[in-house]
């Protein structure tokens, strides 16, 4: 049976589950033959799904739920990813050490989906980003406007471009980070989404079952040999620019997020995050509560 | 041969001024690092230091060439940190895309020449089709098709298909239309069919005005196919490493690969030239 | 005549295969039909509207495409909703189309197209900097330059400066090529004109070359509309502040915002086609003498 | 002070009539209102002829010659060529078009320039190489079949283009000012071979120029015209024997035919500068 | 059959010598090796002289003129004007130069162009004025300075560039071939227009043709060249009066000398052709 994967982001350890699986044939155990497509800067896995381009994707729940509310039905089946691991990274010379010194500064965030959590936390923090309090900056795809010192601060991942900043020669005592976990506005990163209809279907679901089993079968195999999933990841980076440090380093960060994660997703996580994007004050990111985002009906099958 | 002496000058002055302006550029960065680690830098060590960065703004000639180097000659070609193997999956889908809107653009031109509604109707919206950011949608569009089933270096190459028609079009028409009135004249008093008045005079008459805009084109070609590959799955091609080069703030990356994919164009525009020279040859219009 | 009953066979076989295709090339073939027999009256008025028809009839079929085969707006919105977004975010196209177009490729624009037509007369006097700089220059031209545009804006920051840098270095070599070569297209009979007045090489200039070179410099000047839309459309996918053309299409397409990037794309390419237009009309007044200004 | 007005009956009645006009008018329509190029034409062109046209710029020469050949259509009044319609005499392949500049093809060498017609009109690839040697050699060009034409002078490149026109055996040749950007002397020769090539195959010859020796040197039938519309103002047969050396242009007879064409000329010509 | 050979001194001594040329010798050097354009020309041209060149294509009467005009540089010998170098001469503004095809430039109206050597030797404002319309007058051509070029017919714009030549008063005229694309008539017209203006004037003229009619015509000199290498193959005085109606074209001098010219160029000409 053949599955398409969307992956969130090009070729790297934050997708070493799919990769492990694949490379041990634990899809192949299944029954299953899975073809994973990278993602990329400007590739939006909603689109992709919408246009029938995947059966299922990876995608952070944020930009999934608010699809769903332009009227495309995603449905959350898994959630290997616990916590979050997104942060905005500061240079400590812009003067920067709380929350409350943002105002004025110039702040980097990802766009394409990735804006709402940021969003959401200014508007936590009463500030607007139209440039009166603080001046957003659509982020590129690297860290130079922090290096360069176009921007106070970036957003950067625990475990990629936190990771680039200080490979550039910049030392973690240069640098203040917030972490959104910390900051309590974290919402739900990489689960795994489908189209409602095609639940209905019992064939798909079967899949499913059988493709969200493999999965989490890979990611508990890459926690348990982070270097070895990472060396696997590596293989498969067709761009040929990934490095082996870089991805065991990610490796090992990655593990930390998904280690509470079962591929079961947690209710009272959902709620955080669902309350977090409807409390955008006067642009929230979804304006009512969603219904049927989530489903157990795959997890159930699959963990029991 | 007499312009190889002043390119060179040119090219060497291009090159001081690259130095120059790398160690301007890089400097602040030096210092930075310098007021950080609480030390002096002399200009010696500024000049040394600012042409071995390894993430540089600019970096200078040789670290290009070096990265050039180890691209091309420092791996397997079939290795995936090859530039000959990143080249190659840029240059073929340039070369479909390019197949594709020659013949496309080709055709329309036969077309709005033997057509007066087609000539009317679509030639304004032809020039329009070019000012749409098709760039900026490539991803979108590459999603589309994905959606179609159409899949591989195919939406790469109808990127670069749309891109390179255009200059084709205009000076296929314009060459199809050379031939001045006597020439068409001469063809109706031996009462020649259509068919005959393409193949014997427009179509070779139209070649010097084809050469020149296939030239343009293939140039066209190759931009849309590097920014099909830019921010859509990042896989292989000299885009993706542009655009993972950028990812990684390896400049030294960003410009071999754009050096590669200027020897590219080179190599296409100058293969067309020298086709033309051949054809042009044959035909007798060289002198 | 041949061809109409190619039409009816067709749309016969359209409608027997599915009723929408069948509509479909009804309303093609229809307004085909319709502007062939407009192309052929002698009428300008007629002719003119022949394009306009030419647009409508596709804007028609996409709105009935969509609606018929049931297109999810996520893939392909409608013309009328893509309407319906423009009429009702007027203030922030506004807003992205003075960011990138006015500030961006504008600025760019006229300062590359500037440097290119000094540059061009302060080395047509030197054959050996011609030689040198015309055949880099060409190479140059024919660069993916869009691949310099996460370095400009590594140089030059995220805001326009960086954008406008990407539009002068695309626009700079096409312009400065066409415009060397208008410089040297007065014919050797004007020059040996200008040489039995004794004119000095100014007066030369000014009297002869630069009129004379105008055609050309309008040729280089209306490629370079295309290319500067285009370089400051794509150098915002490098990093830019949250208005902008580019921007927004980028951040769209994660909201699904379909509607939106199409109006930008309409508001894109309705600005360079009267962009292009400008400068042809331009060219048309400045190069009025010029035999295909007359036909 | 032309002798006959447009509209008059010409008299020669020759053999038998290759050309026959009647009360031919053309009216172009254009931008500035309707432009009447030929009115009232009326002429007879009978076998074996050789009939210059002259008359200052703009009086319909070339547009009459055009007519002939079916390049334009009149807007009223009769034209029969062979008893046919121009457009029917074209199909059957009856005229040979030499235009004022050589106007080969540039890709093509002169051989391929004079196998051009004979592609087109489906001869044999045997036939084909037989007639163009044969016509290279009557305009005195063997040898250079495998040139290009930018590789000839001014003076060959005519021939070439003669040689063109000749290739398929064309009843009638039409030659409109074929020798107009040659300098004198050169024309001076080509006009002797012309009317050797002409004494040789009795074609009908139909010819525009603008020099009156040439016209008179040449022709059994001069037609005068004057513009604006577009008329004949005088037709002029030529008593010079057929057997023209080059002296004869001093001859008497030729100086009094030369006045005749130039009066009717200056009257036409009016103040049209 | 040239009655004289290049290298002779010509004798025609004139009140007092403009142009003289003495043992001129210019070759080109071009991709395939030299070309001796012009050999041992000696000639001298006196004030108010007429003088016509004639000779086959590519003789060197261009080059000639373009020596005197210093356009070119002999590669040796002595060239002088008004007892200067053509170069001094030049920067005095001695030259009205008037090229084969008119040459206007076509963003200017004709007043423009006819302003334009004006407007670089630094005349005034209303002097400009002044000239332009003066020599707008003498060419016949009032009314039509603010048309542009293309909206005159050949024979028009060919007088405008005439009268550009004219504006600034020069003391030498050179033309080349500068009623070569016009239709005979209206040649006729120039050709008589010229002689009224040279006679009313009296300036040195220098005239390359390819039209023995014409050379004979206008000139009071008529030198006859020939080709490879480009020299001085016969100078003929014409006997002829200054005052020339357009009969006298029928004179028995006329003839002859139109007689003597044909024979020296038949010399010359050979095989070129
Ligand atoms: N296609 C056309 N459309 C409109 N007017 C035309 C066209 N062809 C010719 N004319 C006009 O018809 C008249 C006769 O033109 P024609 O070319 O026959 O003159 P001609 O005698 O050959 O002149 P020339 O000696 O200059 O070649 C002219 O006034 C010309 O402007
Ligand atoms: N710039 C040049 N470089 C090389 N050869 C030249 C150049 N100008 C003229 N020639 C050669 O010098 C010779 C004389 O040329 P010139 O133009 O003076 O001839 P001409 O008598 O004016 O001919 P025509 O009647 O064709 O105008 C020719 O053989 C020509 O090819
Ligand atoms: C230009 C650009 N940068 C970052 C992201 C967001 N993103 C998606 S997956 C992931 C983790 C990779 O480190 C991140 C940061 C984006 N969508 N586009
Ligand atoms: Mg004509
Ligand atoms: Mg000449």
């Amino acid at each position: 049976e053949d599955v398409t994967l969307q992956l969130k982001w090009v070729t790297q350890a934050q997708f070493a589950g799919y990769f492990v699986a694949k490379d041990k044939g634990f899809y192949e155990e299944e029954g299953l033959n899975v073809t994973i497509l990278p993602g990329g800067p400007d590739v939006a896995p909603t689109q992709v799904i919408a246009g029938g381009g995947a059966d299922v994707v990876v995608d952070w729940m944020p930009s999934a739920l608010a699809a769903r509310e332009k009227g495309l039905p995603l449905v959350n089946i898994a959630q290997p990813f616990k916590s979050s691991g997104m942060m905005l990274t500061c240079l400590k010379e812009s003067g920067v050490e709380s929350p409350e010194d943002f105002k004025g500064k110039t702040l980097g965030v990802w766009f394409g989906g990735n804006e709402y959590p940021f969003l959401n936390w200014m508007s936590k923090l009463g500030l607007k980003t139209d440039g009166t309090d603080v001046t957003v900056l659509k982020q590129g795809f690297n860290v130079d406007p922090l290096l360069q010192k176009q921007a106070a601060c970036i957003s950067t991942m625990t475990y990629n471009e936190y990771w680039q900043v200080i490979d550039a020669g910049i030392s973690p005592d240069d640098l203040i980070t917030f972490k959104y976990e910390d900051e309590g506005v974290a919402t739900l990163e990489d689960g795994l989404y489908v189209m409602e209809e095609n639940l209905k279907d019992p064939a798909f679901e079967e899949k499913m079952v059988k493709f969200v089993r493999a999965s989490m079968k890979g990611w508990k195999y890459a926690e348990a040999n982070p270097d070895e999933a990472a060396m696997i990841v590596l293989e498969n980076d067709e761009t040929g620019a990934q490095t082996e440090t870089h991805q065991k380093r990610m490796m090992g960060e990655i593990a930390k997020l998904t280690a509470g994660s079962n591929g079961e997703l947690d209710q009272t996580d959902y709620i955080r995050t669902v309350a977090a994007l409807m409390s955008g004050g006067s642009d929230p990111v979804i304006t009512k509560e969603p219904e049927g985002a989530w489903t157990h009906q795959i997890t159930d099958k699959a963990l029991q | 041969m007499r312009s190889i002496l002043p390119v060179l000058t040119v090219i060497a002055a291009i090159c001081g001024i690259w130095y120059l302006a790398a160690v301007r550029m890089n400097a602040t960065w030096v210092y930075d690092q310098a007021a950080r680690e609480g030390r002096e830098v002399m200009l010696v060590d500024l000049v040394a230091e600012t042409l071995t960065q390894e993430r540089p703004v600019l970096p200078a000639p040789h670290q290009v060439v070096k990265g050039l180097w180890d691209g091309v000659a420092g791996q397997k070609i079939t290795s995936k940190r090859s530039l000959v193997y990143h080249g190659w999956v840029t240059l073929s889908a340039t070369l479909l895309g390019f197949a594709m809107g020659s013949v496309a653009g080709i055709l329309l031109a036969v077309g709005i020449v033997y057509n007066r509604a087609m000539d009317l109707s679509v030639m304004p919206w032809a020039i329009a089709s070019q000012t749409i950011p098709i760039l900026a949608i490539a991803p979108m569009i590459i999603v589309v098709l994905n959606s179609l089933g159409v899949t591989g270096i195919l939406p790469k190459a109808i990127i670069s298909a749309y891109l390179s028609f255009f200059p084709v079009v205009v000076g296929m028409v314009k060459g199809l239309r050379s031939p001045d009135a006597m020439q068409l004249d001469l063809l109706r008093t031996y009462s020649a069919t259509g068919a005959q008045t393409f193949g014997k005079l427009r179509l070779p008459s139209s070649m010097p005005y084809l050469f020149a805009s296939l030239k343009v084109g293939v140039a066209a070609s190759l931009v849309g196919t590097i920014v099909g590959e830019l921010p859509t799955g990042a896989v292989a091609g000299l885009g993706s490493r542009l655009l993972s080069g950028s990812y990684y703030g390896q400049t030294v990356q960003i410009w071999a690969a754009l050096f590669a994919a200027a020897a590219v164009a080179a190599g296409l525009v100058g293969l067309i030239g020298w086709i033309e020279r051949a054809t042009l040859k044959r035909m007798g219009m060289v002198r | 005549m041949i061809g109409l009953a190619v039409q009816g066979a067709l749309i016969l076989a359209g409608f027997v295969l599915d009723l929408r295709l069948g509509l479909v090339l009804m309303l093609w073939f229809g307004a085909w039909t319709l502007n062939a027999g407009l192309a052929e009256t002698q009428s300008g008025l007629a002719r003119r509207i022949v394009p306009v028809i030419f647009g409508l009839a596709v804007l028609a079929l996409w709105e009935m495409s969509v609606k018929m085969w049931a297109i999810s707006p996520v893939i392909l919105p409608a013309p009328s909703a893509i309407w319906a977004q423009i009429t009702g975010s007027l203030p922030t196209l506004g807003a992205d189309f003075v960011q990138t177009f006015v500030k961006g490729a504008l600025s760019g624009y006229l300062l590359g197209c500037g440097a290119a037509v000094l540059t061009a007369v302060l080395i047509d006097r030197s054959p050996f900097l011609q030689r040198g700089l015309l055949p880099v220059g060409n190479f140059v031209a024919a660069l993916p330059i869009v691949g310099i545009a996460p370095i400009m804006v590594m140089w030059f920051g995220f805001d326009w400066q960086s954008k406008a840098a990407v539009v002068v270095v695309m626009v700079f070599f096409p312009v400065l090529v066409n415009m060397v070569a208008g410089l040297k297209a007065t014919d050797s009979m004007q020059r040996d004109l200008m040489a039995t007045y004794s004119a000095s090489y100014w007066q030369t200039l000014r009297k002869l070359r630069l009129p004379a070179a105008m055609p050309f410099l309008f040729n280089g000047l209306k490629i370079a509309t295309t290319l500067a839309l285009i370089g400051a459309i794509v150098a915002e996918f490098f990093g830019s502040p949250i208005v902008g053309m580019g921007f927004r299409i980028t951040a769209e397409i994660g909201r699904l915002g379909l509607p939106m990037i199409w109006a930008e794309i309409a508001v894109a390419a309705v600005a360079g086609s009267a962009f292009y237009g400008l400068v042809a009309l331009i060219e048309k007044r400045v190069t009025f003498w010029h035999p295909s200004q007359r036909h | 002070m032309a002798r006959q007005r447009g509209g008059m009956k010409d008299t020669g009645a020759m053999a038998q009539p290759v050309i026959e006009a009647r009360d031919l008018n053309l009216v172009f329509q254009t931008g500035d209102g309707p432009v009447q190029a030929l009115k009232d034409v009326n002429l007879t062109i009978g076998q074996g002829d050789f009939v210059s046209f002259i008359g200052p710029s703009g009086c319909g020469k070339t547009t009459f010659l055009r007519c002939i050949a079916a390049l334009e259509h009149p807007t009223s009044g009769v034209l029969k060529v062979n008893g046919m319609s121009p457009d029917e005499a074209r199909r059957r392949r009856a005229y040979g078009y030499v235009f004022q500049a050589a106007g080969l093809y540039p890709w093509r060498t002169i051989a391929g320039n004079i196998r051009l017609p004979l592609e087109i009109m489906g001869f044999s690839r045997d036939e084909q190489e037989e007639r163009v040697k044969n016509v290279l050699q009557l305009v005195d060009l063997d040898g250079f079949g495998k040139k290009f034409p930018w590789q000839l002078s001014g003076g060959m490149q005519q021939r070439a283009s003669i040689a063109r026109a000749l290739a398929f055996d064309a009843d009638i040749l039409l030659m409109d000012e074929p020798f107009g950007a040659l300098d004198e002397i050169v024309r001076d020769r080509l006009n002797e071979e012309l009317l050797k090539l002409w004494a040789r195959t009795g074609k009908t010859i139909g010819f525009v120029t603008h020099s009156i020796p040439e016209a008179v040197y040449l022709s059994t039938k001069i037609v005068v015209m004057s513009p604006r519309p577009g008329r004949i103002s005088d037709v002029i047969e030529s008593p010079l024997p057929r057997e023209r050396p080059l002296e004869i242009r001093d001859s008497k007879e030729f100086i009094e035919i030369a006045h005749r064409v130039r009066d009717g000329l200056r009257a036409g010509h009016g103040d049209a500068m």
